[in-house]
């Protein structure tokens, strides 16, 4: 669709996320100590955190640009079902954020001292888990988007809904890296976001409704 | 075909501001909205465009308008002919370039909208409503910041858009030069306050 | 010719595709730049001189 | 006496670099050719490195101009600040991608390096670490320049931003020599502890040091060109929109 | 000043930064794994981390909303001097968001079994390190000012600038809870803060003077 | 004391709008600025208000200005009066209570600026100049989305402010009701095109 190749453009910031990835995971040695055997351990984990507040960063930009110059209200009068808006709009944001996490997380997992087994595993369970966090960013975007400069409510409403998500992509990096059986948090995190895509956009697009009246 | 609104009652946070508004719009005819700040224009409006529930009575055609508000909905990083062309793939139809000839934007058509002046956005906001292809119009203030030369090209439009088949429903403070359209005064249709005690006490306590 | 990079030879010859490699795609890049500017600004000034 | 800072015309400064930038270039790829196949080709193996001991020539020059390229921004900013003269500010704006691909180098044959060196890719260590934040400060400063629209305001935002972030950048160095002792050489040509240097390392390294720089000086230059050549694009287009 | 007051007012999100703080410290034991020790042995470096973040977050406020409203515009031709403007609008920051977060990081600090000797070190590098947070954080605000939603190009330009503050504020934690000295630490921290009150706010006023134009 | 603008051309996003504008302000004095859309008034206000530099000529008196833009500058969570007194503090002169009685404010003082219309958003913005004090009032279109009683109210205001020996410079498209005040059609002053090759090639690079 249009929307999309214009959210890309409009967005602008698609090495942003990544960048920002990529700072956490200097941070975080910075802060924690150089030790490899102690990064090792907690490398799944930070990388999970990382990308989920490299998403939640720039959830913002989803729904609150387009209701401050009124292009929402346009929108909502347009033959196109907001809903249809609401799920591009995920999309978009999933493709300019989750995507290159995905795709520069080994790199990072490097920095971190990642055991070699993870790699693969690390790259599935983001591949499966992101879109998940940008369906559920979007209705969380969707429900601030009244508030001006709502970034720190929306972290606040969003990241505990980003727990299970966080949990089973944690889990299923770290198991890899034991070389356990990954069955059970591979199948939950599918499910997450096959059942965040599925429901989320009417539920957003409800909120939105809402939201303009 | 056609926009009917009947006996229409809003409110706005709460507070109700017009009651039994009722006028009907067929084909080539347009109503100007008038009434002091606050009376409740823009509340009305939006009413119409759907994007509020009336507090009671209805409106027959809603579904049929093109909205402008006092906010132009324009992106501040695309260009001219990009916001335009955005809003034409979205409603998917209306011809761009006829658009942008037709309100004087051409020659800013590669443009950055953040470089426009005041009323060179405005003139965008207008040349949106082109590519829509809806027959209501329902505008905001839509002469706001405008200069002389350009409310009269905007009176054009409309006359175009009439001639065309097309309904009007502008709200505004000036004269747009469009004599042929009738006039509402809100200021007949002010909500009174509900009578103490009037719906059974229930409604009452909340409002 | 080539000489004996032992046991390292992945690493060292590693090394150096990767750096020329970036080197030849920065350099590209700048070059790349500098004709398209180039050339759309020529064109610019053309239009200029023939409508003055 | 022809001032320095008749080159803050552009037009002098196209003049002189349209002769000037062939030069530069081809002999910054016949002195780089030279340093680099001397390097690879005629240079004995180190007892204890091995071969690894080749990846000095491209590690240390890359580093090397990876922060003299952040200098030099950071003198062309202070220029462009106080006398305002816009070569100037392009040929920093120019000089960043040069400076990223050049600390890009530096990372990645430095993690080369430290697999058979170290054993491992990356290390929690000082000069790697603060490498990989002087690359942060040029995405940074990068970023800054690509979201601002007005050529003057990205100018001069970025400019202070340079200044700025210079200080922070040789706090974060100071700060990560704090944080771990690390592994990596010291600041002196020594190879390892107890062994001097040769001459048969040291004349191909200062060669492909100076072809480096070299490059580094053909594509500033070639880069300025071009943000010349836009700038007065964009010039022209505004101008015909007055008309 | 009466500025502080209504920026109180005005900014809402006291609480907010706060429990972003609170969320991440339960996030990480979730990504990470329960283990006390591991956990104990990051916890300065993921409570700082945590503080960077939660700052950042809110760094958007500074300025980008009176830059939309036109407030900005009116207060640079108000007779207050912009430099005092930027001093109290990064001291509203710290006072809504930095102190706040020193007040509640012990209680985090118990979530991550930080050890006993650490919270009175914590407390010291979190009042004295936050302050040069929110400073450098009402830098790169002006600087992104003129940027819509740039919070993620903000974050790209001020998270290395934090650097120094999180290397030294983690390490007079951690070496607080092993007992060494906190001397020198301690001074750089004090250092950063105080060189950063007294330069920066010119710097960036500069660059807002720069950005209305 | 006075404003006195001597020659002053001004440029926007390095394009340059108007050169040789003149006039002098002496208390008591008004100018109204005229010129179509994208002529170049508000940012010949802009200069005039010192947060833009001209790009040759001189502004006396510049320091003495309460600007009014196209925003107003309005904290949409703070209430009428907080809004009101946040400038009162900053400027340090002013009565709040009195401004709000004189835009006709009172009723709605208690309310957050967010559920104001457009018009009484606008009103909000007028009556901060009176908190500021300075007698320069330099004002961006001050009269869009006002009704007919709004706009008569503002001209009394300029009228008093004049009277009480301010000065005041409105760039606007409609009438305003203020026929004592001197005109200015920035139309005569749009900047030439600079020649070709002018400046030695230098200053053209970059115009
Ligand atoms: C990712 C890994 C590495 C990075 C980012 C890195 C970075 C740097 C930097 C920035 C310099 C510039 C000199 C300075 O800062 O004073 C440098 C110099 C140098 N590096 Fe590395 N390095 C890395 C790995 C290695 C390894 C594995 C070795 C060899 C075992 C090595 C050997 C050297 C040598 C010999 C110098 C020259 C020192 C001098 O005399 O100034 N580096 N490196
Ligand atoms: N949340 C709210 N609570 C109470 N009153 C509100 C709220 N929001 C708006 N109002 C009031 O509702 C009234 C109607 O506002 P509306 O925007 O419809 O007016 P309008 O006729 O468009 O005025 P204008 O000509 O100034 O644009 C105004 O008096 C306004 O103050
Ligand atoms: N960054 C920019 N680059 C090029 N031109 C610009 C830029 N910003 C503004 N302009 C142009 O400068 C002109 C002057 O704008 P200005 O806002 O001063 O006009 P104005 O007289 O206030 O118009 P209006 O009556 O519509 O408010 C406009 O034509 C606008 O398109
Ligand atoms: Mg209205
Ligand atoms: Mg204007």
């Amino acid at each position: 669709m249009r929307d999309l190749r214009l959210a890309l453009r409009a967005g602008g910031g698609f090495g942003l996320g990544l960048a920002f990835f990529l700072i956490l995971a200097v941070l975080v040695p910075l802060g924690v100590g150089p030790e490899p055997e102690v990064l090792a351990r907690i490398a799944p984990g930070v990388l999970w955190v990382g990308a989920l507040l490299a998403c939640l960063l720039s959830l913002d930009r989803i729904f609150a640009l387009d209701y401050e110059d009124g292009s929402l209200d346009l929108l909502a009068t347009a033959p196109l079902p907001l809903e249809a808006v609401v799920a591009i709009k995920a999309l978009a944001h999933w493709i300019t954020t989750g995507l290159p996490l995905v795709l520069v997380s080994p790199v990072l997992g490097l920095l971190l001292f990642l055991p070699g087994a993870a790699y693969g595993w690390l790259i599935v369970a983001l591949l499966l888990g992101t879109p998940a966090l940008s369906m559920i960013g979007a209705f969380g975007a969707a429900l601030t988007v009244g508030v001006k400069r709502g970034g720190l409510l929306l972290s606040l409403l969003v990241l505990p809904m980003y727990v299970p998500t966080l949990v089973f992509g944690a889990e299923l990096v770290s198991r890899g890296a034991q070389g356990l059986s990954v069955g059970t948090p591979l199948a939950l995190l599918a499910g997450i976001t096959a059942g965040a895509a599925a429901i989320l956009p009417f539920a957003a697009a409800l909120v939105l409704r809402i939201n303009l009246r | 075909m056609g926009l009917r609104v009947c006996d229409l009652a809003v409110a706005r946070g709460g507070v109700p501001l017009l009651e039994g508004v009722n006028f009907a719009l067929a084909p080539g005819q347009a109503l100007v909205l008038r009434g002091p700040n606050g009376c409740g224009k823009t509340t009305l409006l939006r009413v119409v465009a759907g994007l509020q529930p009336a507090l009671s009575g209805t409106v027959e055609g809603g579904e049929a308008v093109a909205y402008a508000a006092h906010a132009d909905g324009i992106k501040a990083t695309l260009s001219v002919a990009e916001n335009l062309s955005f809003w034409g793939a979205v409603y998917g139809a209306g011809d761009v370039k006829a658009a942008l000839e037709r309100m004087n934007l051409r020659a800013l058509s590669g443009r950055a909208a953040a470089t426009l002046s005041a009323g060179q956005k405005r003139r965008l906001g207008l040349a949106r409503l082109l590519v829509t292809g809806r027959p209501v119009w329902v505008l905001d203030e839509p002469t706001v910041s405008l200069d002389a030369a350009s409310v009269a090209l905007f009176a054009d439009l409309v006359r175009g858009h009439l001639a065309a088949g097309g309904m009007a429903l502008i709200a505004t403070h000036i004269d747009l030069g469009l004599p042929e359209a009738q006039e509402l005064d809100l200021r007949a249709h002010k909500a009174r306050l509900p009578e103490p005690g009037d719906a059974g006490g229930f409604d009452e306590a909340f409002l | 010719m080539m000489p004996d990079l032992g046991r390292y030879a992945l690493e060292v010859s590693l090394a150096y595709i990767a750096s020329l490699g970036l080197i030849g795609l920065l350099v590209l890049w700048v070059w790349l730049r500098g004709r398209a500017v180039r050339r759309a600004l020529d064109e610019l000034e053309n239009d200029r001189s023939d409508n003055a | 006496m022809v001032s320095i800072w008749q080159y803050a015309n552009p037009l002098r400064f196209m003049r002189t670099t349209d002769w000037l930038l062939p030069i530069v270039a081809w002999l910054a790829v016949a002195v780089t050719a030279v340093g680099l196949i001397w390097g690879f080709f005629f240079t004995p193996d180190d007892f204890r490195q091995g071969a690894t001991v080749k990846i000095i020539f491209l590690h240390v020059p890359s580093a090397l101009m990876a922060i003299n390229a952040w200098i030099m921004m950071l003198v062309a900013s202070l220029i462009w600040l106080i006398r305002r003269h816009h070569v100037s500010a392009l040929a920093a704006k120019a000089a960043a991608p040069v400076g990223v691909v050049m600390t890009l180098i530096g990372l990645i044959t430095g993690a080369v390096w430290g697999q058979p060196m170290w054993g491992t890719w990356w290390a929690g260590d000082p000069r790697l670490t603060s490498f990989l934040i002087l690359f942060l400060f040029y995405l940074g400063y990068i970023a800054l320049w690509a979201a601002i629209e007005d050529p003057d305001t990205a100018a001069d935002l970025t400019a202070v931003l340079c200044l700025v972030g210079s200080v922070f950048a040789l706090l974060s160095r100071y700060a990560a020599f704090f944080w771990s002792q690390g592994l990596h050489q010291g600041a002196s040509l020594s190879l390892a502890p107890g062994t001097r240097v040769d001459w048969a390392y040291k004349a191909p390294l200062y060669i492909s040091m100076t072809g480096f720089g070299l490059i580094f000086v053909a594509l500033v230059l070639a880069g300025t060109r071009t943000e010349i050549r836009a700038r007065r694009m964009k010039a022209l287009v505004a101008r015909e929109r007055m008309a």
